[in-house]
């Protein structure tokens, strides 16, 4: 089996994504790409703002890990018929608003009591502002919103109205998911109440214990007051089922059925991908390394993506 | 290609000691920092709460003062107000707290440390390579650590400003200081003159253009500041040039980039005004 | 009395002083000491002494070494070998504070090439002694005024050196040096940009003070005139070494060789 | 707060014609970008090919040559030495390609700018303002247009590098040549010197110790753009700065940002040495 | 034949330069113009001529216009009012490259504060105007050579500005401009800062020049023995107007007015 494009001489860029599982998807595409179809592969590195404007000029032709209907750059690219978006390689994503368990619960272990031992749902927040006072306006609480620009901030700030937490809690911006993350494990490591948003699978969500508060349920007419940054009355909700596709470029889409078929078979389970963001992110293994370990070890999910000529081929390449 | 049989790595050791840093010190900078950042909140809510008219006739007075041109006041109240019409006046405050904190501790530090290293040479050999390091080293390097000790927000981007902004306005005193003539120089020691009125009265005057150079460095350099300090948290204008970056935004990313060019502008200009020869013939 | 005595100075400007050193120490000339090392040989072996209260001249060839001589009495050059004596005081032990004192109060200085300080004005310069060592400005102030006029620059104290001519910035720096009213006056050719009329107007000064204030005045000129009519002792150098000290009578009558003979000939036909 | 009924916007019209330029004329623009491509891939190749040996042997001659001091070169081997046993080799060739071209234009733009603003007070006050912008205007605001212009990777991250470098450059340049001494610029107008001949043979050089503070400033500059340049897809050291922030990798990130570090000093002496006073007595 | 013709140039300094200018005309002093106006008066209504191949001195008091005014010779300066020619044409009407060449090849000059160019050694301050017309470097070098040794240079060619005495660079000045081999020579006191010895053989290689090679020299000094010895005339200045022009003997013997009859009475009795 052999690719119209990259029998034509273009080269293969994947948009190197940036997170763990973004890393490790690209690699196992990457490697088959390489290896099976013979294709010339890159993974070119840029932030997300560089990587997605090169997805809509054709500057990169995959992007592994695309949240749909999550960042506005991406949807009006879709929309204009710039990118098209197949299969799932990742099924049971989640996102919303955390705490850590010891919050909660408290940590016998570390010595730390539990301060907010009734918080279960975003309704109980007002009660505990004090608990996650904010350091520069001790008065209110603060709340780690997600990287300014991406579509979760807009929803956030506006769930902060609904949930009617605007009067008890600042809306912080942490600039980027380097600082988030940052500030999150700073606190873990101090035994700090910290309260965020955060999204799975992470290697964050799956190395520590956290709690993830209640939200209403999920009610599109709502979740649209939610992403309507002028409504300022908008009503509770939990944000969309997230659905998790492969990004490519229009041409390649139109270029090569045979790559975007496997391309759309592409699913790794969440049971399995875990541990395996864990250890990237705890022993800094390469992603091709993690992807190798994963063909070797678990053969039986990714011969399913492929011809069996594919399949052979890269299978003797591992040897 | 390098051979791999030499090549080690310090990544490991690296992670393991940030994290213990963190893990038992993290409370103790943490305090620390607070009281830099309660200094800061309270300078940006001053501004806050500044009526603007009040803002743009004090800012106006002292372009006045400084620059002694109807003109160029009028483009300084131009250059304000048009930030504001762009809605971004709440932004500005934000970092034009930031920033004038920042060059102000920048000066503070730069200017003695530039002098103190013109007049050793050993002292240049030391400090010239620990200002290669404080420019070049990758903010986001230290700023993870820095962000994890300090807390989020205004005290790293101040701090990381200051190391970034500091080492041309070190390298310009120095060298203006280095360049004044040396017959001058001979004439004030020859009546009298103690290390500190030769300074003050003759090589700093002297060297005053290019401590200015200096000074109008750490001030492009503080601003050029503004988007990473909204990356690591701290509020501004260059929140709007990200959620321009991530939105594929353009005109958002420019109208605030644009308020950050006419801040700097501003604060240059009035900066240098102060500084230049105010020789009437 | 003896104001300043110089005892066996040497003075050798380069890289290679120590090597330089020895070889005029060994009586090696100047040119070749240049040749072979780089070296230039400012002082070689001087010794002299001024009295209290003198006038005293020091001629020589253009690059004899008066400058660097004179620059030995307030320390603004370390000497490479010998030592001064200020009133019977080591000036090369002198510590930092000492130094400085003694330069505000002690000595003071007109320089060959001005040493004006470019920032500041007229009246600011001239006042510049006496701001250094906490004069209260109006008396400063007053007393700058009174020496600018005594220079003829009544007008210009609110101009800046680059202003000047020549000649300005000349008695600028004079105005300077005796606005600090010091015990010792060193003046390298503080004349020679004046034209006939103020440099006759300034020799009088000159003599008025030393009569009034019992100044000691270190005098370097290349006119012989100047030095006959207002020096008590000449000097004369040559190549760095010093060939004859004396009363004027002295040199015009007993010139020690031929070189001096040349020196004050112009007089003497 | 700035009454909001003074408010407008410039956010959709900027967006607009953004988008109809990257429509209308993308095309073109990749194509130009393309043969500047070519040139740094070229470079790029070449460096990579040469053994790690003859490159260090190179640098070290280079190193010799401008500093003349073997304890000198010895550090610049043994940096070099310490980037290539991070495992970084192959990176650093790429970082020096981008870092060196920029480099090499940012002087080339430069000097020429700084001398003809030199000479002319109105030029200097057009230029300056357009300088100011160029520093402080954040490089993702116009990133963005850029590199749906131009493509991913090496051109814009060059692009990006030249305008945020060369503003020191010009202005240091300016500075050291209005500071010489106007009478040794007098005395050689006296002797029929023409503008060539008084730039090249007095000014500039006297101006020297000004200019190379810019270029080192420049070196700077551009080193601490190699982040910013991976941001954009152009390969180096960069890009393990950014996965050690992304994945709180503090020590991959630690030990690029000492690659980049070692990379400007080197290129910083020995560029210094070169424009050093060579002066021996 | 007039070389060069001054015709009623005026020079104000400062910046109400045309409200000064019409108070000079008015016939108000220079005194009360700076105390009004803020402005120096450099030259007040000069007109003067020079014939080639004489040497043409210049005397006045400090600050009365001497520099100024051979500064326009060479259009260093722009007059505020007034013409200048060289050999009858009009220098302030030369074009860019037409003024370059004039003082390539006809005109150069001796500083009063020596100009050297502080990064080039003795030998290339010297051949720094050949090299600007761009004769052969090797041909430059031995004329430079050959005049370093003329000032008495020799051993310091390869030092820089900074390592000489004043005299010494005042003589590398000399040099510079001897090297040059112009028609006109602007000296500007270019011995002012010379012992005698060597004073008395730069005039008399002044004279040499003139003689042998018919150079037209103009030179301020403001020894009045020198005047008389090489001066063919003498202009006297005061307060930037030109008080007397004549032989040294017109001069000795009719002086204008009581100014200069006080300028060359030193000579008289
Ligand atoms: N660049 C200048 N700016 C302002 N005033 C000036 C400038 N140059 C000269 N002057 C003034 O012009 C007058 C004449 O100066 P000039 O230098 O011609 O005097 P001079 O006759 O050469 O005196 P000296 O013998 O002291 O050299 C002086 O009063 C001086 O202050
Ligand atoms: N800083 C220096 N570096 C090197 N050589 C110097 C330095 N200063 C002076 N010299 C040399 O020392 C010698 C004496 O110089 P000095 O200035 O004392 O001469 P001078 O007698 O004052 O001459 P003049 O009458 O020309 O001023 C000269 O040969 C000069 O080249
Ligand atoms: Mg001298
Ligand atoms: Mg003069």
């Amino acid at each position: 089996t052999t690719s119209a494009w990259c029998n034509s001489g273009n080269p293969l860029k994947f948009a190197s994504i940036g997170w763990e599982s973004g890393d490790f998807l690209t690699a196992v595409a990457n490697y088959i790409a390489k290896n099976g179809y013979g294709c010339d592969t890159e993974t070119i590195t840029g932030t997300a703002m560089a990587t997605e404007t090169a997805m809509a000029n054709n500057g990169l032709q995959i992007y592994m890990e695309q949240w749909v209907g999550r960042n506005a750059a991406q949807e009006k690219a879709v929309a204009a018929g710039k990118i098209k978006q197949v299969g799932g390689p990742i099924v049971g994503g989640a996102e919303g608003w955390y705490v850590p368990d010891y919050v909660i619960h408290g940590d016998p272990a570390r010595n730390l009591k539990p301060l907010a031992p009734d918080l279960k749902s975003v309704a109980d927040l007002a009660k505990y502002k004090a608990v996650f006072a904010d350091p520069e306006d001790p008065s209110k609480g603060r709340f780690l919103n997600c990287p300014v620009g991406w579509t979760c901030e807009l929803e956030n700030s506006q769930k902060l109205k609904a949930y009617k937490l605007t009067d008890s809690y600042n809306n912080f911006s942490t600039g980027t998911g380097a600082s988030l993350n940052s500030a999150i494990v700073s606190a873990i490591k101090r035994g700090k109440p910290v309260l965020f948003y955060y999204w799975a699978p992470t290697p964050l969500l799956a190395e520590y214990k956290f709690v993830k508060l209640d939200e209403p349920t999920f009610n599109q007419k709502c979740y649209t007051t939610l992403r309507d940054k002028a409504n300022n009355a908008p009503c509770g909700s939990a944000s969309s089922p997230i659905q998790i596709v492969v990004g490519m470029n229009a041409k390649f889409y139109d270029a090569d059925p045979v790559l975007v078929d496997f391309f759309s078979k592409i699913n790794v389970p969440l049971d399995i991908l875990g541990p395996y963001l864990v250890d990237m992110n705890k022993s800094r293994v390469e992603p091709t390394a993690m992807a190798k370990k994963f063909f070797e070890t678990h053969p039986e999910v990714w011969k399913k993506w492929v011809p069996d000529d594919v399949a052979a081929k890269v299978a003797s390449s591992l040897k | 290609m390098f051979p791999t049989n030499l090549t080690f790595s310090m990544v490991a050791p690296v992670n393991d000691f940030v994290d213990g840093i963190v893990t038992n010190y993290g409370d103790f900078f943490h305090a620390m920092a607070h009281s830099v950042m309660m200094v800061l909140v309270f300078i940006e809510k001053t501004l806050q709460k500044t009526p603007w008219w009040l803002f743009i006739g004090i800012v106006a007075a002292l372009a006045f003062v400084s620059l002694r041109k109807i003109s160029q006041v009028a483009l300084v109240v131009l250059g304000l107000m048009l930030i504001g019409s762009f809605g971004l006046w709440d932004k500005m405050m934000q970092t034009t707290a930031l920033v004038v904190v920042a060059t102000f501790l920048t000066v503070m530090i730069g200017i003695p440390i530039g002098i103190i290293v013109s007049c050793s040479e050993r002292v240049r050999k030391i400090v010239l390579p620990i200002l290669d390091i404080m420019q070049t080293m990758p903010v986001f390097v230290y700023l993870i650590p820095v962000l994890m000790l300090f807390g989020l927000g205004k005290v790293p981007a101040v701090f990381a400003t200051v190391i970034y902004a500091v080492s041309p306005l070190i390298r310009l005193t120095n060298l203006g200081i280095r360049q004044v003539n040396p017959e001058v120089v001979e004439a004030a020691i020859a009546f009298g003159a103690n290390r500190w009125q030769l300074m003050l009265g003759v090589q700093l005057p002297l060297a005053m253009p290019s401590i200015m150079a200096g000074i109008n460095q750490t001030n492009m350099m503080a601003l050029a500041m503004v988007v990473v300090s909204s990356m690591i948290g701290a509020n501004g204008l260059g929140i709007d040039v990200l959620e321009g970056i991530n939105n594929q935004n353009i005109g958002l990313g420019l109208q605030a980039g644009i308020a950050i060019v006419i801040l700097a502008i501003i604060i240059d200009r009035v900066s240098q005004g102060f500084g230049a020869d105010k020789r009437s013939n | 009395m003896s104001e300043i005595i110089v005892n066996q100075v040497y003075k050798v400007f380069g890289r290679n002083e120590k090597q330089a050193l020895e070889m005029v120490k060994q009586g090696i000339a100047k040119s070749e000491v240049l040749a072979k090392t780089g070296c230039t040989v400012g002082l070689n072996n001087v010794s002299l002494s001024i009295n209290a209260g003198e006038i005293f001249v020091i001629m020589g060839l253009s690059g004899s070494g008066k400058s660097t001589l004179v620059r030995h009495f307030n320390r603004l050059i370390e000497p490479s070998a010998g030592e001064i004596l200020y009133r019977g005081k080591d000036v090369l032990k002198l510590n930092n504070n000492e130094l400085i004192n003694f330069r505000r109060r002690n000595i003071s200085m007109v320089f060959q090439s001005f040493g004006l300080l470019p920032h500041r004005t007229v009246i600011d310069n001239v006042m510049y002694g006496l701001k250094l060592r906490g004069e209260p400005k109006a008396e400063a102030h007053v007393c700058g005024m009174k020496w600018i006029e005594a220079v003829g620059l009544k007008g210009y104290e609110d101009k800046h050196p680059d202003q000047l001519s020549g000649g300005m910035r000349q008695r600028v720096g004079l105005a300077r040096a005796l606005a600090a009213d010091t015990d010792i006056m060193l003046m390298d050719e503080a004349f020679s940009a004046l034209d006939p009329l103020i440099r006759t107007d300034m020799q009088s000064l000159l003599l008025e003070l030393q009569a009034k204030l019992n100044k000691t005045i270190v005098f370097i000129t290349h006119d012989i005139d100047e030095a006959l009519r207002i020096g008590a002792k000449i000097a004369i150098l040559r190549d760095g070494s010093l060939v004859q000290v004396g009363t004027p009578k002295d040199i015009l009558e007993h010139p020690a060789d031929d070189y001096v003979r040349r020196f004050v000939e112009k007089k003497v036909h």
